[in-house]
């Protein structure tokens, strides 16, 4: 293989350079004339010698791995205490020095200017403004190595660097939601996309994250060994499982009710089918309280029809768990009806009408044609409505406030200890309700027959 | 010291304790120079259980105990505990009030066990911090008698190892090993300090080797009294310290590296030394020559110190091993009497006390349990859950753990164990306890193991199967066109 | 013979717009094609015979059953709707399955006849696939095959050509004599497209702004349409007015032979432009026009000629294009029988 | 009963009992717990597949394997096994600003994992893993029937039904032997994975030529519930564990049986199925520096290569870039040059 002049005369010399620099060290009686790391040093310069002279390794990157082999035997020693410490600096190093050469040779020079930016302000951070952050320094260079040949991956490391040093008590928390945005960000890029709408997206975005904030922070600041706690405790047990069977009860009611109900909704047309429609939203309107309250006026004990059907049945509905479901029914109609009959307008009637023909009942049809196709969008619907039911506070808080329910507990628990004690248990049902929440949607994915829906005549 | 004996008799009279059944007071890491850290008082009062919580303000290292072992002492009548830990503070709780009678701050953390012993006539809490100062203050008030910084400061300094105080005849003995970051590995100083009880002059100081050491043992043997160190490279080293300076009697170098402190017991006219190694080996020693009387091999670590009771007329040494389980030897020939697995890896030393008329045996592990055994038999007689620690650095065998002690109060006996989740437990074992754990057994693990096999079969792997994009499912054996069909 | 199916002045109301009241009957077996401008209420009428609209007055008798009254399901009458309607919920096989779960066949009854459809239908191997999944051929012919699997008497298919490329077509065609043949199944086709009726039915309808405005053989239909609108619809460009004089049609200054003599004084001429040639020079001819406008429709050449007051439409044939230059005049000449004589507008009832 | 399972573990443990060269991570920044040398000698590790020369690359890449096993087992304090490097990356995170050396103490085992194979592609995989390696030379002994079984694209076979057999067998007297011996606690979880590995055995021994890959994804599965327990705080040994850490762990023993014997059936089963690690490492190699590319017209389809490959990432020239491992034995053993190794830097 012929040998440029170059590849055999930059090694000698850079190792000459090499030598001399160690010579003078120990006669100077600044190093130790056997020092371990100095002769590694000079063996790794050697090492690297022969491979450039025998052209397995290329030449920039060679040269400036001996340089800063021969610069660590300078100065390296004299900065960090340890060998050790000296050593693992310079495998750090290098590996910064070869990315570095790499993308100066092969990339563009926005590349290479982005990495030495990255470089000295990770510098600038690490070791100018943070105390006893050299371990810190050297962690990020390796993820700058990594990162630095593509923007989009540098963006996401500068990211991470950014939420733990500038957002250090919610880091995780930024480290989550820049994740968020920037991927969308990303991933827009491809589609046809304008300035405009991408602003405002940020923007949204923006919002977004800060109406999720508090709850990322609640769930991840909190100690999962106090969650644990909190679950062990019976009376939080028991606020738990009221409140998943009783928005588990509502739900059933009225998905037993208002399915059917936003099926003829959708199917007839008659006078006064949109003043229904309107009234049906009516609990979205009426303030918590006030519902409430007026369900309290009806179904009170003391109350008319609440006296009367106590007198019948001995069903009473203040202070009970008939109570609970009575106002979380209340709440959470209008989203179980509308959410329903949005699915069920978007069923053809004429498949229906297939049906028919086929030799399908009409009820027949409805529970073999329009249900199951309708049935995604009823799920959500009544998934929906069970979060709602399951979240209601300020009804049942008049109807029932006892036997507490999750919601409740949290406000009484707050009004005795105080805020720090009550964290753990919102954690606690934040996590719950989510789990219980993606528990329900999951099984709506993963439930057979429903997930085959693409393409439906709609 | 000449004022011993009166003072100890004044301190009775005051306290109008009956029964302080252990000769030497304190003698001892804990307890008395069996290992035992029991103590027994009667004046009627009951100890029941008491869950003392303290948060300190630092955070943890990995590998270190939130709470050291404590100590118990009856004070002034009442049965009091001494406990320090991470937290930088001494903490003086009255057992019987549920209290904590006075808690002094220091300047670093407090990483073994205080010694109570008399000194001016007082019952006197004797601890080493890792501020490099040993502090003695009176027991029961909480005043200051006095404090004396062992190493000067440097700007070198790096972690300061403070071994537990040994008090014998008047003198405290106490180990400092101060991390020099300007020295060598090989270069740095474990200095063993004797001072003066009543008042910290340091009497004398022996370098004893070039790494951390374990606590002191003091024992007398011909009437003269001697003092062992083992360092934690595994070098156990005798001195004669009844001169002014000490003389080195003999030393012995252990297999392997040692954590716990030795312990010390009369056994057939012949003066033993216990302590176990790094590699699982127990050894007894003639306290006399240092030479090995028998060596015994359990499957890892012994991680503390061994502790030996007289157990149905035989002197049976205890010790608890990485290996999770804990042995019960012959103290004569070492032979195996019994040994109990228990649930994880047990960091603790044992500790011996009466249980419903029975010796029994207390010990944690890493399981977060706390275990009492029957010390004849190694049955299990009833175990505590001493809750989670509050930071996951567990870094196994790397460190000296809190271990229970035991406070006789008439025929009742209560445990005092500084827990990692910030609490230090007081449990009487005979009486209803929050603590007490339900009893485990196999058929849990066959259970969830059962559980498992059918989580697996029956959901992960047919949704594995179904739900997998048709990429992988149209090319199953052939992985070329998988990577075609993305391209 | 009572007719298999007889719909006799059947009325029915959408809103605004009313069909009938209509009049048809079939024979067994027959194939119908009824058809009808875009919005005519073809596909109204046949929800009318299906069950799924109600009708307000008239009847319909099914093999002798009046079925007016029955719901849907009780009718016995397969419906083919234009999108096929298959549920997309269900594969091939389930789709086909749907109508066979309510006739009481046990299991596997069943099984072999679903089977031998998805195989008649040539649907077999599509039989675990989604609707979504399939080309509008297939779903048009698992749509027929799932009404069919039923064996119903009477067979309703609305626009069964429509969104299918000629290949779809030709094969689908194929299919639908094959019901024919071998199933004897009643037919009622509903299209817009003259040659789609042309290539399966012998009888076809003729429907308008919710009536029947004509209903006969084929043949019959197309070469005598009973009025204007039905004369345009089946291609008939060229209609004039004309008053009728024993055999002959005059239109304006044009005189035509019709060959019969219409049975009204005064109407509409209607003369269908495939039978109308270009006769070389010197041959007798009925009238001459100058080429105005060519076109190249595909299989001919539409070709118009301004005859003085009339404008004439040619369909001639492909060869004839060299011949053909624009603005020359040519004299166009045809058969007696090419010429129909239309009653006039608003004479209801005159050829019924 | 107890003697020869005893004699076993007293054995191992005596093995196992403690082995670092150091007893702390080597003393680096200001005299703390520091993994430097990891991130030397794992540094060292990466970069040598790099620039080993071609001939004998195979017995290079064994040597650079044994020295992996030496380097976890005596050198690196962090890793306690995939699971617990997963763990400590999290506590290193959650350190970052308060303990920065902690911080560094934590993460350096993972970031140089994934830096490296960011960079230099999943050779830890291939070259370096320890877990890996004991699987591929246990796996030598019985290259030639799992090669036999591979080429007949995995017929069922009694063999393997019967190997499987024994590693079930294997696993439910250790179990039994643990359950009966000790009480079982949390850190022991462990054992589901062997669980699982058998199980898995058990059902490949029927569908592994349809269910091979898919079953595959049952790491994304088993890397979820590791991250999601280092977020709870549960520590859960990995096999091999024992081999990294100074504790005698039974649990971590058996799985590492359970593990070393279920490679004997299929070549780095754990590779294949469990390995958490893995799901990271491919995803950081997706699109990393060094890859190797294919030419698939110069392909003759002798199979060369697909038999080579242990996690059958390579057929007839072509490389599921998710599976492979980067050995480079199809780069050796193909005759016509399919693969070429390359460093592409603009590679995006």
């Amino acid at each position: 293989m012929p040998r440029s002049s170059a590849r055999t005369v930059i090694p000698l010399f850079i190792l000459a350079a090499h030598a001399a620099l160690h010579a003078m060290l120990g006669i100077g009686g600044w190093l130790r004339p056997f020092e371990l790391l100095s002769l590694l040093l000079l063996g790794a310069n050697l090492v690297i010698a022969l491979c450039l002279w025998k052209g397995s390794w290329d030449l920039p990157s060679g040269t400036c791995t001996m340089l800063l082999i021969a610069g660590h035997g300078l100065i390296g020693q004299r900065l960090a205490p340890d060998s050790l410490t000296s050593g693992a600096m310079l495998t750090v190093n290098i590996l910064i020095v070869y990315v570095g050469v790499k993308i100066y040779e092969h990339l563009s020079r926005l590349h290479f200017a982005a990495f030495a930016g990255s470089y000295l302000i990770l510098f600038y951070i690490f070791l100018t403004r943070m105390q006893n952050a050299e371990a810190l320094f050297l962690l990020f260079l390796m993820g700058l190595a990594a990162t630095a040949r593509d923007f989009k991956l540098l963006t996401y490391f500068w990211a991470i660097v950014l939420s733990f040093t500038a957002c250090q008590p919610y880091a995780w928390e930024t480290t989550f939601s820049s994740f968020l945005i920037l991927t969308a960000l990303f991933s827009i890029r491809d589609s046809n996309w304008n300035p405009a709408s991408v602003i405002f997206l940020v923007g949204g975005m923006a919002l977004l994250l800060f109406v999720l904030l508090p709850v990322i922070v609640l769930m991840a600041g909190e100690d999962p060994r106090n969650v644990v706690a909190m679950l062990k405790s019976e009376s939080v047990r028991d606020a738990l499982r009221l409140t998943a069977v009783t928005a588990t009860i509502s739900t059933v009611i009225l998905a037993a009710f208002c399915v059917p109900l936003a099926y003829a909704l959708s199917r007839l047309d008659f006078k006064g089918k949109s003043l229904l429609l309107a009234l049906a939203d009516l609990p979205i309107i009426v303030p918590q309280s006030a519902a409430g309250l007026a369900i309290l006026k009806v179904f009170g004990k003391q109350q008319y029809l609440g006296g009367i059907i106590f007198d019948a049945f001995g069903i009473r509905f203040d202070g009970s768990v008939f109570g609970i479901c009575l106002a979380q029914i209340f709440v959470a109609m209008p989203f179980i009806l509308k959410g329903s009959l949005a699915a069920f307008e978007s069923v053809p009637v004429a498949l229906e009408g297939a049906a028919r023909t086929l030799g399908a009942s009409s009820f027949s049809a409805f529970k073999r044609v329009a249900l199951p196709l309708a049935m995604k969008g009823v799920v959500a619907a009544a998934i929906l409505a069970w979060a709602r039911a399951a979240g209601e506070f300020g009804a049942v808080l008049f109807v029932a406030p006892y036997p507490e329910t999750a919601p409740i507990a949290v406000y009484n628990l707050f009004n005795s200890v105080g805020l720090v004690q009550t964290a753990p248990l919102v954690t606690t049902i934040l996590l719950f309700s989510l789990a219980m929440f993606l528990a329900l949607q999951i099984l709506v994915k993963l439930a057979p027959g429903l997930t085959r829906r693409e393409g439906s005549g709609a | 010291m000449s004022r011993f004996p009166a003072a100890t008799l004044i301190v009775i009279v005051l306290t109008g304790t009956l029964a302080l059944a252990l000769e030497p007071q304190w003698p001892c890491q804990r307890g008395d120079s069996s290992g035992q850290a029991s103590v027994t008082f009667n004046n009627g009062s009951e100890i029941n259980e008491w869950h003392y919580l303290h948060k300190g303000a630092r955070r943890y290292k990995p590998g270190l105990a939130v709470w050291a072992s404590p100590a118990i002492a009856v004070v002034a009548g009442r049965p009091m505990a001494f406990i320090g830990g991470y937290d930088q503070t001494m903490h003086a709780l009255d057992l019987s009030d549920k209290r904590a009678v006075w808690t002094k701050l220091t300047n670093g953390e407090i990483q073994n066990a205080p010694v109570v012993g008399m000194a001016s006539g007082l019952d006197v809490v004797f601890w080493g911090s890792a501020d490099r100062t040993v502090y003695a203050f009176v027991a029961y008030s909480g005043r200051m008698l006095w404090t004396s910084e062992l190493v000067p400061p440097s700007n070198s300094q790096g972690d300061v190892e403070m071994s537990s105080p040994f008090f014998m005849e008047g003198r405290l003995y106490i180990a400092c090993f101060a991390f020099d970051k300007s020295l060598p590995r090989n270069s740095q100083r474990g200095v063993l300090y004797c001072l003066d009880a009543e008042n910290g002059r340091i009497l004398w100081r022996e370098l004893v080797c070039d790494g951390p050491t374990s606590s002191p043992l003091g024992f007398k043997r011909d009437g003269k009294p001697h003092v062992s160190i083992a360092a934690r490279r595994g070098l156990l080293q005798c001195y004669d310290v009844s001169g002014e300076s000490p003389r080195r009697a003999w030393s012995f170098q252990m297999p392997h590296e040692t954590l716990g402190s030795p312990v010390v017991a009369d056994c057939d006219g012949r003066t033993l030394l216990f302590l176990g190694s790094k590699y699982g080996n127990l050894i007894a020693l003639d306290a006399a020559t240092g030479k090995e009387v028998w060596q015994k091999m359990a499957g890892n670590w012994f991680d503390n110190g061994a502790c030996v009771g007289d157990v149905g007329g035989r002197k049976l040494v205890f010790a608890g091993s990485h290996d999770y389980n804990l042995y019960a030897l012959d103290a004569r020939d070492g032979a195996l009497v019994w040994k109990k697995a228990l649930g994880g890896e047990i960091h603790s030393a044992p500790c011996l006390l009466p249980f419903a008329d029975r010796a029994a045996v207390a010990v944690a592990a890493l399981d977060n349990h706390l275990y009492v055994l029957d010390a004849a038999t190694g049955e299990s007689r009833i175990s505590y859950f001493t809750g989670n620690p509050i930071w996951d650095k567990l870094v196994k065998g790397e460190t000296l753990w809190g271990s229970p002690s035991a406070i006789v109060a008439g025929r009742q006996t209560a445990l005092v164990y500084g827990s990692f989740n910030n609490v230090v437990y007081t449990i009487p074992v005979e009486k209803e306890c929050s603590l007490t754990a339900s009893p485990r057994s196999s058929a849990s693990l066959w259970k969830s193991l059962l559980f498992v096999a059918v989580l697996f079969c029956g959901l992960v792997v047919p949704l594995v199967v179904r739900f997998t994009p048709a990429r992988s499912a149209t090319t199953v054996s052939s992985p070329a066109t998988t990577r075609a069909n993305r391209s | 013979m009572t007719p298999h199916l007889h719909i006799g002045g059947v009325e029915a109301s959408f809103g605004s717009f009313k069909v009938g009241p209509v009049r048809i009957e079939t024979e067994r077996g027959e194939y119908l094609a009824l058809l009808g401008p875009t919005g005519c209420g073809k596909t109204s009428l046949l929800k009318c015979i299906a069950g799924l609209k109600i009708i307000t007055a008239g009847s319909i008798r099914l093999a002798g059953q009046e079925i007016s009254g029955l719901p849907p399901e009780r009718r016995g009458v397969g419906l083919v709707a234009q999108t096929g309607d298959l549920f997309p919920h269900r594969n091939v096989r389930e789709n086909l399955d749907f109508g066979l779960h309510y006739t009481r066949l046990n299991r596997t009854t069943r099984q072999a006849r679903l089977e031998k459809h998805l195989v008649m239908f040539r649907i077999a191997p599509l039989a675990h696939r989604y609707p979504a999944g399939l080309s509008g051929g297939e779903t048009k012919r698992v749509a027929l095959a799932r009404a069919m699997v039923l064996e119903p008497s009477l067979l309703l298919l609305d626009e069964p050509f429509g969104m299918l490329d000629h290949n779809g077509r030709l094969e689908m065609a194929e299919l639908l004599r094959m019901i024919l043949r071998e199933l004897g199944t009643t037919v009622i086709h509903v299209t817009h497209d003259r040659h789609e009726a042309w290539s399966l039915a012998r009888r076809c309808a003729i429907m308008n702004q919710g009536r029947i405005v004509q209903c006969g053989q084929v043949a019959d239909v197309f070469r005598r349409p009973a009025d204007v609108f039905t004369a345009q619809f089946l291609g008939c460009e060229n209609v004039f007015e004309a008053s009728f004089t024993e055999q002959t049609a005059r239109c304006g200054e044009a005189r035509f032979a019709l060959g019969y003599k219409p049975p009204f004084r005064s109407g509409f001429v209607a003369i269908r432009p495939e039978r109308i040639a270009v006769a070389a020079h010197g041959q007798p001819h009925l009238i001459s026009g100058r080429l105005i406008e060519l076109q190249d429709a595909g299989d001919n050449l539409k070709a118009c000629f301004d005859c003085g007051a009339l404008k004439l439409t040619a369909r001639l044939p492909l060869e004839l294009a060299p011949r053909l230059t624009l603005n020359a005049c040519f004299n166009l000449t045809w058969l007696a029988d090419a010429v129909h004589a239309i009653k006039p507008q608003g004479d209801e009832g005159a050829n019924s | 009963m107890n003697g020869l399972p005893d004699r076993m573990e007293e054995f191992l443990a005596g093995f196992f009992g403690n082995i670092k060269f150091v007893e702390k991570a080597l003393l680096g920044l200001e005299g703390s717990y520091v993994e430097l040398l990891t991130i030397l000698s794992l540094g060292l590790l990466a970069v040598l597949p790099t620039i080993v020369p071609e001939r004998r690359r195979q017995t290079w890449r064994r040597l650079n394997q044994i020295f992996g096993i030496v380097i976890f087992i005596y050198v690196v304090f962090t890793c306690l096994g995939v699971f617990g490097m997963v763990r400590n990356f999290f506590r290193g995170m959650n350190e970052i600003g308060r303990e920065n050396i902690i911080a560094l103490y934590y993460c350096s085992v993972p970031v140089t994992i994934l830096v490296t194979s960011m960079l230099f592609g999943p050779a830890f995989c291939g070259w370096i893993c320890p877990t890996g390696a004991l699987q591929e030379f246990a796996g030598m002994l019985t290259r030639k029937w799992t090669l036999r079984r591979k080429l007949r694209g995995y017929p069922f076979g009694w063999g393997f039904l019967l190997t499987a057999g024994l590693v079930g067998v294997v696993f439910l007297l250790w179990v039994w032997r643990l359950a009966v011996t000790r009480t079982f606690f949390v850190e022991d979880s462990t054992i589901y994975w062997s669980e699982v590995l058998v199980l898995l055995l058990f059902i490949l021994a029927f569908r592994m030529r349809e269910w091979d890959l898919k079953l595959r994804r049952i790491r994304i599965l088993s890397f979820w519930i590791i991250v999601l327990g280092a977020l709870a705080g549960i520590r859960i040994t990995s096999p091999v564990h024992l081999g990294f850490a100074k504790v005698y762990d039974p649990a971590s023993l058996l799985s590492t049986v359970v593990v070393v014997v279920g490679a004997l059936t299929i070549p780095n089963v754990w590779c294949r199925y469990l390995c958490p690690w893995r799901c990271a490492i491919s995803w950081a190699a997706r699109k990393s520096v060094r890859f190797i590319e294919s030419d698939v017209s110069k392909c003759t389809k002798c199979g060369k290569c697909f038999e080579g490959c242990n996690v059958d990432a390579v057929k007839d020239g072509k490389i599921n870039t998710e599976e492979c491992h980067f050995c480079m034995k199809c780069v050796d053993a193909c005759p016509t040059n399919v693969f070429t190794i390359k460093d592409d830097w603009r590679r995006k």
